[in-house]
């Protein structure tokens, strides 16, 4: 087994709180190396994550939670978002998520919006576990080995 | 996480200033200030989005409806001064090639 | 039973960690309506309960875990900061902590350092549970019902 | 988190600036950078702390045993461009009244 550390962050599935996931995930992203734009990307990703949470898998309000666990590498950034509200066994969780390969689950949720295209889009590795409550799985790589989806041109904020 | 908007009513165009974190929690405030503006016919919304640090798929959202029901009212929604960062995102989600959006308010939003 | 909202973090026992709890609790504190100076008194507070967990209660690099719990009401903050590695069943430790004017338990643990001192003098209230692990609670208001220590002159960072 | 550290020597004096948080994780790192230089006689150590965003007992405590060593050596210490919050941490503690400690450098450091 990998040498990680694991961060697990426990909250009420409201809107409100994820702003606070992504001020957690910075400090531990920005500690860990990863860039400017990676922690932004990451910090979308976390957010998507903990949005679909907050809107699909309680009704408004009824009291449910999010779970979500970091696992830190040398390398890597793992992070696990889950409304069952339960911690996770982080090792047990990955181990049952199977071959990257079959990650349909991901096209057989993603109906309409543009939340689990984004995360896809922006990080390395995604997976998404549908058995009492959604897992999301997200993993990035500190020194970005995904390539670039097109071409981002140097613009400048302002002239 | 705060967000802060500001409007500035020019006969029928409306410039909007948008500051601060566009996430799920602050979106439908975004989307409920918005909204009233794309009613009339002809309006041209303007939105300068250059003090916006955070936006996430619930803030696309928010402007692709906004977009939409402008269009329908034979309107207009312009999104200027757009971030590196939210430039990045109106790219990669192809809203980019839909909307009229751009980096640099020199061009006068186009 | 009071309303609250309830967050918790699990970490490794490492002083690394403990800049990412100062960030949360930052997120956590600045959304809750707190100024600016109450947010650095409670970014002080949770850090030293932490420094104190990392530095002794764990033999260096033992795998040992802190949990910090935050109860989020109206009109208050709470946190706990706990080494037993556990969660906390946050409103029953709370009711085994005893009344407020028992709180001997914090002269006892207090030896030499100023960390404790710190604590008590930045919260409203504080108290130390000391069986299987320490846990440190500690409690401010939002509008500062609590009384200045001494006079702070309004001295400019430079002139 | 990150800590800066950076030393202008001057004969006898050392002028030290610290930028960025001193906690548990920092502390460490401060008191290595630190020590070799109260290792001298009548070594006089100037640290301007403008700069340190963040601070608590474990900071307090590199600076009190640098302390002690350099009075022990015939040395002084210090403190000097404290900001509000940094002075109050030293007033609450009572080191205001033991360490030499100034909130402002126009006085010389007094
Ligand atoms: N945590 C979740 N619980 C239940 N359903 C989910 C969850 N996450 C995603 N989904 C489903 O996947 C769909 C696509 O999600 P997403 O791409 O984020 O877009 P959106 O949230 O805008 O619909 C959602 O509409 C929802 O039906
Ligand atoms: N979490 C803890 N586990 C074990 N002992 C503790 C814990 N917190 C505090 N103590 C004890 O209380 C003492 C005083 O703590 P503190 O005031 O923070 O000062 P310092 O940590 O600098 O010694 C410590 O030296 C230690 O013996």
């Amino acid at each position: 087994m990998e040498v990680m550390d694991y961060i697990e962050m426990k909250l009420p599935a409201k809107p409100d709180n994820i702003g606070i996931v992504r001020l957690t995930l910075s400090g531990i992203a920005s500690s860990m190396g990863f860039t400017y734009e990676d922690v932004e990307d990451l910090k979308i990703a976390v957010s998507e994550a903990c949005t679909n949470s907050v809107q699909h898998a309680y009704d408004n309000n009824e009291g449910g939670e999010v779970v979500i666990g970091f696992g830190i590498y040398k390398d890597k950034l793992e992070m696990m978002v889950a409304d069952s509200g339960r911690s996770f066994n982080f090792n047990r969780i990955k181990a049952e998520l199977g071959p990257y390969t079959e990650s349909s689950t991901v096209d057989q949720l993603a109906v309409g919006g543009l939340g689990l295209y984004l995360i896809e889009t922006l990080m390395d590795e995604v997976r998404v576990m549908n058995h009492s409550g959604v897992t999301v799985y997200m993993m990035k790589y500190l020194n970005g080995e995904r390539e670039n989806y097109g071409t981002i041109n140097p613009i400048g904020k302002t002239v | 996480m705060k967000m802060n908007i500001n409007k500035q009513y020019k006969e029928k165009e409306v410039l909007v200033f948008v500051e601060g974190e566009i996430d799920a929690f602050t979106a439908p405030k975004l989307r409920e200030e918005l909204w009233h503006l794309s009613e009339k016919e002809n309006a041209t919304v303007t939105i300068n989005l250059k003090e916006v640090t955070y936006l996430d798929s619930t803030g696309l959202g928010v402007f692709v409806g906004l977009f939409k029901r402008l269009n329908s009212n034979n309107g207009e929604l312009k999104l200027i001064e757009l971030s590196n960062r939210l430039y990045k995102l109106f790219e990669m989600t192809g809203l980019i090639n839909i909307m009229d959006i751009c980096v640099n308010s020199e061009d006068g939003g186009r």
